[in-house]
């Protein structure tokens, strides 16, 4: 894959760490309004893309290490599973922090309400670990398979 | 001969999928919903979200999502499994 | 019959997916056909939540009065779609190997495992 | 915190928690992952023996995800259960064991099998995967977290079957094939949880058989689980991923892939006996099953005897095996309805087919563990160009003629036992399928005669003075299965009776099923 034109690298300049931005927003806001970890994952990882496609995958790889984002895909899924095992005195993913009054453990108003951050319990921490699994595992999915794409071209021409 | 067989196998299985979507129950008038009542009414004080189907995917059916994330953390390791440089 | 559209929607998706699967010959439209199937189901099983009139099922800045739909097929949507591409990712990188040793994508030429 | 309470969800937690550890600790030391590997699968191994006990003597069990407490099926008010649940019963447990017993000596084998291989990392994180998948597959009580688990299944054992597609085009190919068709049928199995769901507005597998009519739409789901899930079993019409996908793996995966088709046979008895049972019209689901046997039996051992890949071969009677298991079982369903008949002959033909579920697992391991040995050494699975093996692999040579003798039904070992069982009992019911089975079992014994002969008998050859036994932790892993296979077959009915009865009756009798989770026992 060969970089594209300066046009869409200038566009993706300006626009691939808003991108990012409002992929965290919908993670961390995943408990009050659409979205979530999965959503919010899908849409960095296609900030990732976005860059692939301008940059090319040699580029892109500079910047983006494999190995950083394989890190963060095992340490998400181990946050996560960590977040279900602390859950044990009672039962596995037993939410333990709702209505507990520390983090995350506000009340929540019955009934329509603007929506407080402090609520929810063990969900917004499971919605940071799978955002984080889910934007690494696809980066990781979509780096790998272009870097894959170049590596049979190159054995095609010789 | 393989084709013959194929489409017949092809139109079996398709009238029998469009014979059930005619047998499934009116779109948009659910007979039964005691488990999505129980959600809609009770996700909020329960687990603190506002969001129910959120609530729904990391606290009532949690299990499901661990599998779900696990089935991409497969899929990544497997990706990259198969892409690997150096074979000895 | 009418009012079961939707339905039949899904349907015809999986049934476009099944007719690739058994007809088409290149892995890359393999591939498609199983990601039709997987399209038709996600949409059957979407549909299946629906209520006539109902909101989304989230309490922040909520119409009032409104009934919601109901959330589980949303759940189990969400669930499947994630599965969908991570299967999706794998079968494009095994057609990917399998060109690379082979250099040809038809699976009449593909075929060297048989009897 | 009692932690005899949380054993259902440590067996898969533990190996999923090592799963997602090994590419981390992979990177500091690439031996440690192996030893990892056994480690959790040995924890889990112990724990799944445990439980095994505790079912055994006081009762099914059911683990509640998110719960109050485990056992809190039914939160106030509810006639229905709302959360994700295990719920583990004689039969969930028998499948469990297997699971436990193949993936551990698959790792163990794996130590020094694999150690040639570069990504070990990756490999030994998708072998726990694989594990963890079989395990929640055969422990859920909901199934839609069914369907989940089995697309964790495939999708492991695909990236595992062509693990070697790196140098060679033939494991990718037989890894498209399995990706294909188990996406086909976890896609269908997911329509048929739609069609419950839209109708039922349920989930949960005992709740679901509470209420189930026989409707038209439930005939619908039916239709597609009992074909996608045979498929997935390798039943004959939908066989030709079978041989492709055992061949080309990994010998250690091969054994294990064993087992994970015999989940989705499991899923299959599943949805027939618990949560159909006699609403459906059990002679003619019956004999369905029946016809699958009889096709996979027959036509899995007519192409065996011509295959000259050993790993092929024994793929191919992987196939015709699994037939003896739908025709035991088939049997049993299909006198469900008539008391008196399953009472003479339904339970033992049922007991027969359990039984040798269970028995496939260890002798076909084995044989497929052997398979790898020989080419590991010699570094070709072509029959042709082996011989005189015997001279120089003794071990391998006498763990190779107890598989045999095993899946040959030969009498010291398991699947004599098995095999006994069902031709007496599907004799009663019909005598033309008990011939028909016999038949298949003397030409599974020709076949392997034919192999050993080809293999391990004869001179010498020059090509393979080099050759010698396989290392250590091969031998201990094809040891620990052919030990369970000797003592199967010495002590056949302390088996039957503590092991394999409870679990015949966990499936006939759906009202225990039900009634573990919705009350009223």
């Amino acid at each position: 894959m060969k970089q594209m034109s300066r046009i869409v690298r200038t566009v993706t300049n300006l626009i691939y760490g808003f991108i990012i931005i409002f992929g965290f927003y919908v993670i961390l806001h995943g408990h009050l309004t659409p979205g979530g970890g999965f959503q919010g994952g899908a849409i960095v990882a296609s900030a990732f893309a976005l860059l692939l496609i301008s940059y090319g995958a040699l580029n892109t790889e500079k910047l983006l290490k494999k190995d950083l984002l394989s890190i963060l895909e095992s340490g998400g899924l181990t946050m996560f599973i960590g977040t279900a095992f602390l859950g044990l005195g009672i039962t596995f993913f037993y939410n333990f922090l709702a209505n507990s009054g520390s983090w995350f453990g506000d009340a929540a108003v019955i009934g329509i309400n603007p929506g407080n951050m402090n609520t929810g319990g063990v969900i917004p921490l499971m919605n940071i670990a799978v955002g984080l699994e889910v934007l690494s595992a696809l980066g990781v999915i979509v780096l790998v398979m272009a870097s894959g794409a170049e590596f049979t071209k190159k054995k095609e021409n010789s | 001969m393989k084709k013959i067989i194929f489409g017949i196998a092809f139109i079996i299985f398709f009238s029998f999928l469009i014979v059930s979507a005619i047998n499934m129950r009116q779109f948009g008038e659910p007979i039964f919903s005691e488990m999505d009542d129980y959600f809609i009414e009770n996700a909020q004080s329960e687990t603190g979200a506002n969001n129910v189907v959120t609530s729904i995917v990391f606290d009532y059916r949690g299990f499901d999502t661990l599998g779900e994330a696990t089935v991409l953390f497969a899929a990544a390791v497997g990706i990259i499994a198969l892409f690997r440089r150096v074979t000895k | 019959m009418i009012g079961n559209f939707p339905y039949i929607a899904a349907i015809i998706f999986i049934g476009l997916g099944i007719y690739t699967l058994m007809f088409k010959k290149n892995l890359i439209k393999i591939a498609i056909g199983v990601v039709l199937i997987q399209n038709g189901v996600n949409l059957f099983l979407i549909t299946l939540g629906y209520i006539k009139g109902a909101v989304a099922p989230i309490y922040t800045y909520a119409p009032s009065g409104q009934i919601m739909v109901l959330p589980t097929p949303q759940a189990l949507t969400l669930t499947s779609i994630v599965i969908g591409i991570a299967t999706t990712a794998l079968i494009l990188s095994i057609a990917m190997m399998i060109y690379k040793h082979y250099g040809t994508l038809d699976t009449d030429q593909v075929r060297r495992l048989r009897g | 915190m009692n932690l005899s309470n949380h054993i259902p969800i440590l067996i898969i937690a533990i190996p999923l928690l090592a799963a997602f550890l090994v590419p981390l600790i992979g990177r500091i030391n690439k031996k440690a992952t192996g030893i990892l590997t056994t480690l959790a699968l040995s924890v889990s191994l112990i724990l799944t023996i445990i439980l095994a006990v505790k079912i055994l003597t006081v009762g099914p069990q059911v683990y509640v995800f998110g719960a109050q407490s485990p056992a809190l099926t039914l939160p106030s008010g509810l006639k229905f259960p709302i959360r994700i649940m295990f719920q583990i019963d004689a039969m969930g447990i028998f499948m469990g064991l297997i699971t436990a017993v193949v993936s551990f000596s698959g790792a163990v084998y794996s130590l020094t099998f694999m150690e040639q291989h570069s990504g070990l990392d990756k490999y030994y994180s998708l072998l726990l995967l694989l594990t963890v998948g079989m395990f929640s597959m055969e422990f859920t009580g909901d199934i839609f977290n069914f369907f989940v688990f089995l697309e964790v299944a495939s999708i492991a054992a695909v990236a595992l079957i062509s693990f070697r597609g790196v140098d060679l085009g033939e494991p990718a190919e037989a890894g498209f094939k399995y990706m294909v068709v188990s996406s086909i049928s976890a896609l269908m199995v997911l329509f048929a949880v739609g069609i419950f769901y839209g109708q039922y507005d349920l989930l949960n597998f005992a709740a679901i058989a509470s209420v189930v009519k026989y409707s038209q739409l439930d005939k619908i789901a039916l239709g597609l689980l009992v074909p996608v899930l045979a498929m997935k079993a390798g039943a004959v019409p939908m066989h030709m991923w079978t041989p492709d996908a055992y061949s080309e793996a990994p010998a250690p995966i091969s054994m294990i892939l064993v087992a994970a088709s015999q989940a989705s046979l499991y899923a299959l008895f599943r949805v027939t006996f618990s949560l159909y049972n006699i609403t459906l019209n059990t002679l003619a689901v019956g004999w369905i099953i029946i016809i699958f046997g009889l096709l996979s039996m027959f036509i899995g051992v007519t192409m065996a005897i011509i295959q000259k890949d050993i790993k092929r071969l024994m793929a191919y009677h992987a196939i015709s095996q699994t037939g003896y298991m739908f025709l035991g079982v088939g049997v049993g369903l299909a006198v469900l309805a008539n008391p008196v008949a399953l009472s003479q002959y339904g339970i033992t033909a049922m007991e027969g087919g359990i039984f040798h579920i269970m028995n496939h697992a260890m002798y076909k391991g084995l044989l497929f563990l052997t398979a790898g040995a020989l080419f590991f050494r010699t570094g070709t699975k072509d029959l042709n160009k082996m011989g005189g093996l015997a001279h120089s692999m003794k071990y391998t040579t006498i763990f190779f003629i107890i598989g045999a003798a095993a899946i040959a039904g030969l009498p010291p070992f398991n699947g004599f036992a098995s095999k006994l069982l069902i031709y007496e009992s599907v004799y009663r019911f019909n005598p033309l399928l008990s011939i028909i089975a016999m038949v298949v079992s003397i030409l599974t014994l020709a076949s392997f005669v034919k192999v050993f002969h080809s293999a391990f008998l004869g001179p010498k050859l020059p090509q393979f003075r080099e050759v010698k036994e396989v290392p250590k932790s091969m031998v201990w892993a094809m040891a620990i299965l052919s030990c369970i296979i000797i003592f199967f077959g010495l002590f056949p009915d302390l088996i039957v009776k503590n092991l394999v009865h409870p679990a015949v009756m966990a499936l006939i009798e759906q009202f225990k099923y039900t009634g573990t989770v919705l009350g009223g026992i």
